[in-house]
């Protein structure tokens, strides 16, 4: 250092010290104690900073260098730059010390606070005063979701000639987007370039592929993580069964379908959907006859099986093995819209939310990818009338889509959720498409079409004669046989009301409800909004505070699928790159404040 | 040759071939030709039950040879040559008719779509008889990697591959790591500090010892192929350094829109117009002031400058909204007394954190205009009288009002654009651009890194406008790939290239000069040309011309393509006039 | 057979003769012929006639060598006759091979063809208005000549062929090769072309070849060519890369451009196309106009590619309405 | 019944075959009178291969390949241009109408586009009847 | 032309508590949800987004503030909690100082300590002036007849001049008001007739406030709800101010109970303590959304309203009990109440009681003239049709 620093720092509280989280006077006292530290302050009220006297400061206290810490410094920084040039000072001595950035809140935040501010004092960025140490890691991966992230990050590790064991928890892997029917802005099919994937997964000879498998425990240290999981029975022999379908014929029972969220039935012995990986049969206990019945009653599947395939006495099974690395991506669940009073979801027997009509629209839909409305038809077994999905039924003649349903809302999911309104525009361009006759209205508040070829696609869809309405539009009431759209036309100044005979509700994406078990279990971290927490915003998307342990796609975060595809490969540059070096670096918040001011100091020399 | 035993498989692809093609009459039609042995339709042939009934039929039947008519072979040609491999026959002897994306799904006449479906799949059935069993073959890695680019995706993508142990040689035109970023402060949305980032990233690399740093260096050549690569690098001072790569990761980022290109806006005409990367320095050096050395009152911030507009680039730059809210709220906090506008036309605040960070923005009463795409925003001077600068005209969408902004500073915030050396760079390692000049990834979904050229990736603004984390994630992503075929140690050579029939070569040489790999190699002993299999990419354009017809297409001989061509030409007798 | 001698016939189909003189170049090896072979027709050499060929028996003739193409209807039925009554029928010289020089005229149609011939030729009576009919009606009876077909056939297009002896016209070496290879019963598989190599001209011709970039095309005259560089290089079209060898180079040596009279190679369809796709993947530019330029220098492209060929290519003929 | 013509196209697989892929994926409609053989690059056309199809009854002949400078192959697409130059100028001598061979740059992105050149290129050829290569060549025999 | 954007209204606008209006991203959710907004009148979206942008013109000629009735739905509604009722609410307070010429209002909102200072020295005056007067003229034991302490001829002479002064004030807000709304606002010419073809609806507004009770959508009691319990204030109010007005002296006679006119008063003053209850209730437990939000000068306005009736009834009371003395104190407190109160009145909130009504009848002509403008098309077309 030529020459001599002194420097100012200063420390905002926000109210959450308070409550004792972080004790913002004893990093202060801390901060006192750090070298050519001249003063410490305390302050609590942004809006009263003013440059102006903050120069004066600076000045009079001779201050060249200024270190503003905090839960999120950075807002505060223009203030005091201007402040440091104000002063005469050089305005790059300004350095933030962010707890937020840097996972204040875990295990011991006021040390790892201190050492924060520490390191920002010594201009040396936290990252590299706190590296974990390495340990030895173990060449198997276990991947938690076997949706598009997880398959594409088990694909990625597994090519590379390494153990994975891909863990999800439903019958088949694939997750939400085997369920699309087209896939924006290029509208190829989702389950075409899914598919091969999916195979390829499955046939891998370095990947375990476990379906109705649940992660139960995972203990350890990075690098060797013990892992316990529960592999639910689906009672048919995956290596007997032929995938013949007559268990299924047989069986009486018939229950909403999973993969097309309840707009169709499945048996209670069923494949989840005809390129199902792995291809096989499973039976539901839950509402399977013979298994509630503990075996005294029905069996037909079991008589109809010419392969003897189906035992039911097969029972769970729970399996035990170490790996090295984790990877969690378990993707997303869909807003509930019955929360949403106003469109009357539940209510109105034609209001869809988006993954209904992704599975309307899908050729292997209900319909066959006919879009209808729902029509009562009388249920023969119950007696009962309910709303269902023909291929007879008449067409839509209009279409209304109402974006951000959940989303950028205070009262439900604050964040936008990124996809829909790219999904909304393309089931804009499938019902123009489906139904050249139907008029189609977009409800949105911004147009977020942000990706490459999304703009491009945004305009296409206005081209094929989709109207536009930039306004959420309010509520949805019954009118008549259709149904009435209120909303506001805010570009052309006008209130509308429109009869439609189907509105689709673009839901948003949220956390998935095991979200905060698995994060208590793995011992990592979630935002306010649910999604897993990410060790640094900018570069290190997909990394936690846990070693070893990453987040890829959509459980990080809404985000789409080449986004997705992209962190999940990221992710496998991480596992890839500690295995192929044969160490891992150890989780960070086993650093104490000596290890981080000792290196920080001897960096800064 | 063994007699052909044709297996015709016809996919009804759900209904999307079979809503439009009898695909029942194909296959009863198919079935009676000459040397079909079995012909059959299933609902999804990709499927595995469908993928079974082939292999079955192999085994049972003994095929050895199979037609799939199904949706285009760049689909599942690789899903179906695996199941012939997996019946153990060579993958090779599969040839798909496209009866999907060039017939059901582009035509509407069922009889004519069938029809055409007919000839297609029998077209396939006629070249299959001259398909021949082709293997792959291996070339080894060399575990080096060359990086282009020294700015965050190209530091990230190095610091993967460095820390895994592995050499890279990272190659930065300018003088200074970290590229645009380099001239960041803060980052949005939680404003995290741009300069400790690269610092990080910067140190790192300076300090791996398998990192090889080269500022002020570009590549001049790139010869070889996937895993052997060998680079020819210009270093600072003008000498060339020969390196042998195995992959190439390329990074070259992007280059800010010329807002001077838009009149209207009076950029480098009016002193108070400045880009969004100029205010950054302000904010930097804490001075932001006006030209005149005045605090602003008013200051306007435009979005979408060059981007989303039909005059100069369609595509929407990512990054600009989030960047304009950092602005508003910094502006606001260094000038407390300062009133920001804000002109957009959709608020692009999608990413994590980014909506919140849109509220916060509101609430600090950053005044938020809107105006519609393609009429964009109009500055002019303001008069002696008025107490700001400029005014920027606008059609306000939210009000339907045509208003005046005051403002004292203008910032522009201009869009990205693909850099003025991406054709030189796209030619050099031999990848395409799309056509605003932004590089094009193999697939947009399932592959966004890697590109049609073996071997190069791509990562960052390079393929198109995205943020710092998206950034960083595309690197790793090539990373990834990297890094899996170094664990391998040696790379599959498809088995489709060309290859020269010497007891028919006469050394003409015409086609040496033709292939743009080099592969095409002259023997100056034997006076023959031979090709090199690992580096050859199939495209056959020595095949067309060698006038001796000593080249071989595998795969696509002109027999095969013969057979096809009479296929897809049956005579009709209702065809002559 | 070597206690009987071999029977065989010559015939000089629609062709310059050229063929039947080649035969006679084999100097005094036509001695050794003579002493191995009964010449049962050879209308240029020996008196014969059809009617003769006719009573034979049906493979009575060991071989014969058909030179030149068939035109006409006499060509024709000698073709069947020969074909009928011989063991071995040879394509001799390109014309019979593939159509020849006389194939050209392909590229016209059978009443321009007589108009030049008949009508316009300013060595003819000026005021002759007559062109050949098959039949004319004359006071004694009706008059019958041979009728011009619309086109050119090569011989393969008329009647099975055994063997090619291509070349304009056969090298005396290949005349030899395939007499001997006759009567010494050592016959290649049929439907070979004898006496060529299975490489094209350039494998024997001595020029230096390097990669080649053309921006100009040339006459062999428009410049001074260098002697030791490939012709293509030079800018001078040469068929010899697509050229099935074995004529000893006879052209380039001379400074002309290969001629492509021994056809095309053995994997090729279509010689002019190959030479059109080995020509044009030379022109040194990418600009549309400026290519236009660099293939004007090529005047008359099809007869160069198709100078021997016609006949035997894809199209075969001209289609001008 | 209406003449109908077959046109045989031959597409680059990265550009143009992507192209037609995306008219289908997109659901552009377009006259079904093409049928298309797959090359990998449209440097990969020999002549001959248009050759044969025109002999072969072909009533046209489609090339496409990448943009100029898109190419896949760096520069394939223009030795298709150069070997097109050459060819029209040959298949003009021999007879054959100009519009019946047809050489276009198709994208990967232009699947709208593909359909059109199919469409108008249909029409062309409807316009000028059907080839008669073959059938003359037929007739020549049966003549002869 | 173009109109300049005032970044600095906002600011101003804040005193008037629209505190929340930043926050709008303009979904168009609150205009779609409000069972007044219709195809003329679009609200409340709108004049948040002339507020944002400081469209001080665009605003103060607005109308659209006095047709929302701030039943709430909108802002229960609102994804950002940008409170478009309140925002709407606090543009009824600027625009009320905006009629206000004067400037008082305007201070009034800006400083409740000012208003309350104001209240408490016309209270104070006026309580000097009637103790002064009363001590002058008669006798503090004596209520009614002659040698009252405060006879019912100079008190409603007083209250004639008073009124009159309000009035005063009143009317030259009126003036401005349609001033505004009719002629600065512009955009369509209004035939004078309309004027009158329309005149019906200002009593028909005034007395039913039938908007009001459009707004209930979510009712949650079938007598308190805040229409019902609204009418009654006001319908009270009004009767009172008949009363007080032209009936004074039967209403100060007794100790008898002249039930022709105590009748009414009764009734009167019932809606008149249901309301104020109801109203003090909802503002301290902040249930509904339109009663979270309350300015000092709303408090300003309860309190001294609860002064007026419990004094009112407390002196009725005491005077038919004949404990006259106290029902003379009582009085006075009840006129120290009732002076400021009504002086206020001009310059507050409480101003609404006639600009709305007033509203709805400028509404109504507004609307008819852009019928007769447009030739009877309709007003808006619902949406370019799919061509």
């Amino acid at each position: 250092m030529s020459i001599q620093k002194k420097i100012g720092v200063y420390i905002y509280e926000n109210g959450k010290e308070g409550k004792g989280i972080i004790d913002c006077r004893a990093i202060a006292e801390y901060a006192k104690g750090l070298p050519q530290v001249d003063r410490v302050t305390l302050f609590s009220e942004p809006k009263k900073l003013n440059p102006l006297v903050l120069a004066d400061e600076f000045k009079k206290a001779g201050l060249n260098r200024i270190v503003i810490a905090g839960e999120s410094p950075g807002y505060f920084k223009p203030a005091f730059t201007r402040a440091m040039a104000e002063a005469g000072g050089d305005p790059e001595e300004v350095r933030i010390a962010s707890f937020r950035e840097h996972g204040v809140g875990l295990e011991g935040p006021t040390d790892r606070a201190k050492a924060v501010v520490a390191c920002a004092v010594f201009g040396i960025p936290f990252g590299l005063a706190a590296v974990p140490g390495k340990v030895p890691v173990n060449p198997a991966t276990l991947v938690i979701g076997g949706g598009v992230a997880g398959i594409q990050a088990a694909l990625e590790i597994a090519d590379a000639g390494y153990k994975v064991y891909l863990v999800e928890r439903l019958g088949t892997i694939g997750g939400h987007m085997a369920m699309f029917d087209k896939t924006f802005p290029t509208l190829d099919c989702a389950a075409c370039i899914l598919t091969p994937k999916m195979v390829a997964v499955g046939q891998h000879p370095n990947i375990e592929l476990m379906v109705l498998a649940d992660v139960q425990d995972v203990t350890g240290r990075p690098g060797a993580y013990q892992v316990k999981v529960l592999k639910y029975t689906g009672r048919v022999d995956a290596k007997a069964c032929v995938a013949c379908n007559a268990c299924a014929e047989a069986c009486p029972v018939s229950v909403p379908s999973e993969f097309d969220v309840g707009i169709a039935n499945r048996k209670a012995i069923y494949i989840p959907f005809p390129q199902a990986v792995p291809n096989t049969y499973i039976i539901d206990g839950a509402n399977c006859t013979y298994v509630q019945s503990e075996g005294k009653k029905c069996g037909a599947c079991m008589k109809k099986c010419a392969k003897d395939a189906i035992h039911f006495d097969t029972k769970d099974e729970l399996v035990e093995f170490e790996v090295g690395n984790i990877i969690v991506a378990t993707g997303y669940d869909t807003f509930d819209a019955r929360r949403l009073e106003r469109y009357n979801y539940g209510v109105l027997p034609n209001v869809l939310t988006s993954l209904e009509f992704e599975r309307l629209t899908n050729a292997s839909g209900p319909t066959g990818g006919k879009i209808v409305v729902k029509t009562k038809k009388l249920n023969k077994r119950t007696k009962t009338e309910e709303w269902v999905f023909d291929q007879e039924n008449p067409k839509p003649k209009a279409v209304a889509i109402i974006h951000c349903v959940g989303s950028r809302d205070q009262n439900f999911n604050p964040y936008c959720s990124r996809v829909c309104c790219m999904y909304s525009l393309k089931f804009g361009h499938l019902v123009r498409e489906k139904l050249p006759d139907a008029a189609c209205y977009e409800y949105y508040i911004d147009m977020r079409a942000f990706g490459k070829g999304y703009e491009e696609f945004f305009e296409r869809i206005k081209d094929e004669g989709v109207h536009v309405v930039r306004g959420r539009s309010a509520k949805v009431v019954a009118h008549g046989d259709r149904m009435m759209i209120r909303g506001e036309d805010i570009i052309h100044e006008t209130l509308i009301e429109l009869p439609v005979d189907m509105v689709l509700l673009a839901v948003g994406l949220q956390a998935t409800a095991d979200a905060e078990r698995l994060a208590n279990m793995l011992g990592i971290e979630r935002v306010q909004d649910g999604w897993f927490s990410e060790l640094e915003y900018n570069v290190e998307p997909t990394s936690t505070e846990r070693g070893g342990i990453f987040v890829a796609g959509v459980c990080q975060g809404p985000k789409d699928i080449p986004d997705t595809v992209a962190q999940a490969a990221a992710v496998a540059a991480k596992v890839l790159k500690s295995i192929v070096s044969g160490s891992i670096q150890g989780s960070r918040h086993r650093l104490t404040l000596l290890d981080i001011e000792q290196r920080a100091m001897s960096l800064a020399v | 040759m063994k007699e052909c035993k044709i297996g015709v498989y016809v996919c009804n692809c759900g209904t999307n071939i079979a809503k439009v093609v009898n695909v029942e009459e194909v296959v009863e039609s198919l079935g009676k030709m000459d040397g079909v042995v079995v012909a059959r339709s299933y609902k999804y042939m990709c499927s595995n039950p469908g993928q079974e009934m082939i292999v079955q039929d192999i085994k049972n039947l003994g095929l050895n040879r199979v037609v799939v008519a199904a949706c285009s072979p760049r689909m599942h040609e690789p899903t179906f040559r695996k199941a012939l491999e997996n019946a153990g026959i060579n993958p090779y002897f599969l040839e798909m008719a496209n009866i999907r994306e060039q017939c059901s799904w582009v035509h509407d006449d069922a009889i004519e779509a069938t029809e055409k479906a007919r000839v297609l799949t029998s077209a396939a059935v006629r070249r299959v008889k001259y398909h021949e069993p082709l293997e792959k073959r291996s070339v080894p890695m060399c575990p080096a990697t060359l990086v282009l680019g020294g700015g965050v995706a190209g530091l990230a993508a190095a610091l993967e591959l460095g820390d895994a142990g592995q050499q890279v040689y990272l190659v930065e035109r300018e003088n200074r790591l970290g590229g645009n970023v380099g001239r960041v402060d803060l980052t949005a949305p939680y404003l995290d500090s741009a300069r400790d980032l690269l610092t990080e990233f910067i140190t790192r690399a300076n300090q791996n010892p398998k990192i090889t740093v080269m500022i002020q260096s570009k590549l001049v050549e790139l010869g070889g192929y996937v895993g052997n690569f060998q680079a020819r690098v210009e270093d600072a001072q003008g000498d060339i350094i020969e390196l042998a790569v195995g992959s190439v990761v390329v990074c070259t980022g992007y280059k800010e829109f010329d807002a001077s290109r838009i009149k209207s806006l009076a950029y480098g005409w009016l002193p108070n117009v400045i880009t969004s990367f100029e205010l950054e320095g302000m904010i930097r050096k804490g001075k932001i002031l006006t030209k005149e050395g005045n605090v602003p009152q008013y200051v306007a911030l435009i979005h979408c400058v060059g981007s989303r507009s039909l005059e100069y680039h369609p595509y929407c730059s990512r990054v600009c909204c989030m960047t304009a809210l950092k602005y508003a709220h910094e502006i606001k906090s260094a000038i407390p007394k300062s009133y920001v506008s804000d002109v957009y036309i959709d608020m692009h605040a999608f990413g994590k954190g980014c909506e919140d960070f849109y509220r916060r923005s509101t609430e600090a009463k950053t005044m938020f205009l809107m105006y519609e795409k393609g009429h964009p925003p109009r500055i002019r001077e303001a008069g002696p009288d008025d107490d700001c600068g400029m005014f920027i005209w606008v059609k306000e969408q939210l009000s339907g009002e045509e208003i005046e902004i005051p403002a004292d500073l203008v910032v522009l915030m201009v869009g990205m654009e693909p850099r003025e050396d991406s054709e030189a760079v796209a030619h050099l390692v031999n990848i395409s651009r799309d056509k605003h000049g932004w590089f094009i990834e193999s697939h947009p979904k399932l592959d966004p890194v890697a590109t049609t050229t073996d071997g190069v990736f791509i990562a960052g603004a390079c393929s198109s406008p995205k943020d710092i984390p998206d950034t960083v994630a595309q690197a790793r992503a090539a990373a990834a790939r990297i890094l899996a075929k170094i664990a391998k140690g040696e790379i599959w050579a498809d088995a489709v290239y060309a290859e020269v029939d010497e007891d028919l070569c006469s050394g003409c040489r015409v086609c040496n000069e033709l292939c743009p790999y080099t592969a095409v190699e002259y023997d100056k002993v034997k006076k023959r040309s031979h090709v090199i299999y690992a580096m050859c990419k199939a495209c056959g354009a020595c095949v067309a011309a060698c006038p001796s017809g000593a080249i071989k297409a595998r795969h696509f001989t002109d027999q095969q393509i013969f057979a096809q061509i009479e296929g897809v030409l049956p005579w009709h007798s209702n065809h002559v006039s | 057979m070597a206690d009987k001698k071999l029977q065989i016939a010559l015939y000089w189909g629609a062709g310059c003769g050229g063929c039947d003189v080649a035969v006679l170049d084999t100097n005094e090896f036509i001695l050794d012929v003579a002493a191995l072979a009964d010449i049962r027709l050879w209308p240029i050499a020996v008196d014969g006639k059809y009617k003769d060929v006719e009573h034979m028996q049906d493979g009575e003739l060991d071989l014969t060598l058909y030179n030149g193409a068939v035109r006409n209807s006499e060509n024709e039925e000698i073709a069947k006759l020969l074909r009928q009554k011989s063991k071995i029928m040879v394509a001799f010289g390109s014309c019979a091979h593939m159509g020849g020089i006389p194939g050209l005229a392909n590229l016209c149609k059978k009443e321009e063809i007589f108009k030049t011939a008949y009508l316009d030729n300013p060595s003819i009576e000026s005021r002759n208005q007559v062109v050949p009919y098959p039949q004319t009606k004359v006071e004694v009876g009706e008059l019958e000549i041979p009728t011009f077909y619309k086109r050119v056939y090569k011989l393969d297009a008329i009647v099975p062929v055994d063997y090619y002896v291509p070349g304009c016209p056969p090298a005396p070496h290949q005349i030899k090769t395939v007499l001997l290879a006759v009567v010494g019963g050592k016959l290649p598989p049929r439907g070979s072309v004898v006496g060529a190599s299975d490489r094209a001209v350039c494998d024997e011709c001595q020029r230096k070849k390097n990669e080649k970039k053309v921006s100009k095309f040339y006459r062999p005259w428009q410049i001074i060519q260098d002697f030791d560089t490939c012709l293509m290089e030079q800018g001078i079209l040469c068929a010899g890369s697509a050229t099935r060898g074995g004529c000893g180079v006879r052209c380039p040596n001379t400074g002309q451009g290969c001629r492509g009279c021994y056809g095309p190679m053995p994997n090729v369809k279509d010689q002019g196309a190959k030479l059109l796709s080995a020509v044009s993947s030379v022109i040194d530019s990418k600009d549309p106009k400026e290519i236009e330029r660099i293939l004007a220098g090529i005047p008359d492209f099809v007869s160069m590619a198709y100078r021997f060929g016609l006949p035997a290519s894809m199209l075969q003929r001209s289609f001008q309405q | 019944m209406a003449f109908e013509p077959r046109i045989v196209g031959f597409l680059c697989n990265w550009c143009s075959y992507t192209g037609a892929d995306l008219a289908g994926t997109s659901r552009v409609k377009y006259p079904f009178n093409v049928r298309i053989i797959r090359v990998m690059c449209s440097a990969r056309i020999d002549p001959t291969f248009i050759l044969k199809a025109l002999s072969d009854g072909a009533d046209g002949v489609l090339v496409c390949g990448c943009h100029p400078g898109d190419c896949h192959y760096v520069e394939g697409n223009y030795k298709a241009m150069r070997r097109y130059a050459l060819l029209k100028k040959t298949l003009r001598s021999l007879g054959v109408e100009e519009d019946r061979v047809r050489l276009e740059w198709v994208s990967a992105s232009e699947g709208v586009r593909f359909g059109e050149v199919i469409a108008d290129m249909t029409e062309k050829i409807r316009k000028l009847g059907p080839n008669r290569i073959k059938a003359e060549l037929i007739l020549d025999k049966a003549e002869r | 032309m173009a109109v300049r954007v005032n970044p600095k209204l906002i600011d101003e606008l804040e005193y008037f508590g629209a505190q929340d209006v930043i926050k709008c991203y303009h979904c168009g959710n609150c205009s779609a949800t409000c069972t007044h907004s219709d195809e003329v009148f679009v609200f409340p979206r709108r004049s948040m987004r002339y507020l944002q942008m400081g469209l001080k013109t665009k605003l103060e000629t607005s109308i659209e503030p006095w047709l929302c009735y701030y039943c709430g739905q909108c802002s229960e509604q609102c994804p950002l909690g940008a409170e478009p009722g309140e925002s709407m609410m606090s543009l009824r307070r600027w625009l009320i100082s905006r009629y206000d010429f004067t400037g008082i209002s305007r201070k009034f909102f800006k400083s409740t300590k000012l208003e309350l200072l104001f209240v408490i020295l016309i209270a104070l005056l006026a309580g000097i002036g009637f103790l002064f007067y009363g001590f002058g003229h008669g006798d503090i034991h004596v209520y009614d007849g002659a040698n009252a302490f405060l006879p019912s001829h100079f008190i409603h002479a007083f209250d004639l001049w008073l009124a009159a002064a309000m009035f005063l004030f009143l009317g030259m807000n009126i003036f401005r008001m349609w001033y505004f709304i009719m002629i600065k606002s512009g955009g369509v010419h209004i035939p004078w007739w309309l004027y009158i073809k329309k005149f019906y609806l200002l009593p028909w507004h005034f007395f039913t406030q039938k908007r009001y009770a459009e707004c209930e959508s979510k009712i949650k009691s079938k007598v308190f709800m805040p229409w019902l319990v609204h009418l009654g204030l006001m319908l009270g109010y009004v009767i009172m101010l008949v009363l007080v007005m032209i009936f004074l002296h039967r209403l100060q006679s007794g100790p008898e109970i002249d039930w022709s006119v105590h009748a009414l008063a009764y009734l009167a003053t019932v809606g008149l303590l249901i309301g104020t209850i109801y109203m003090v209730k909802g503002r301290i437990k902040k249930e509904q959304v339109q009663y979270q939000k309350s300015q000092g000068s709303d408090w300003i306005f309860l309190v001294l309203l609860m002064i007026i009736v419990v004094t009112g009834v407390f002196q009725h009371i005491c005077h038919r009990l004949g404990m006259e003395m106290i029902a003379n104190i009582t009085y006075v407190i009840h006129l120290m109440a009732v002076v400021p109160w009504l002086l206020r009145m001009p310059f507050t909130k409480w101003a609404h009681m006639l600009y709305r009504p007033l509203a709805m009848y400028f509404a109504g002509i507004r609307k008819n003239a852009l019928v007769l403008e447009k030739e009877g098309a309709p007003i808006s077309q619902p949406i370019r049709q799919a061509a």
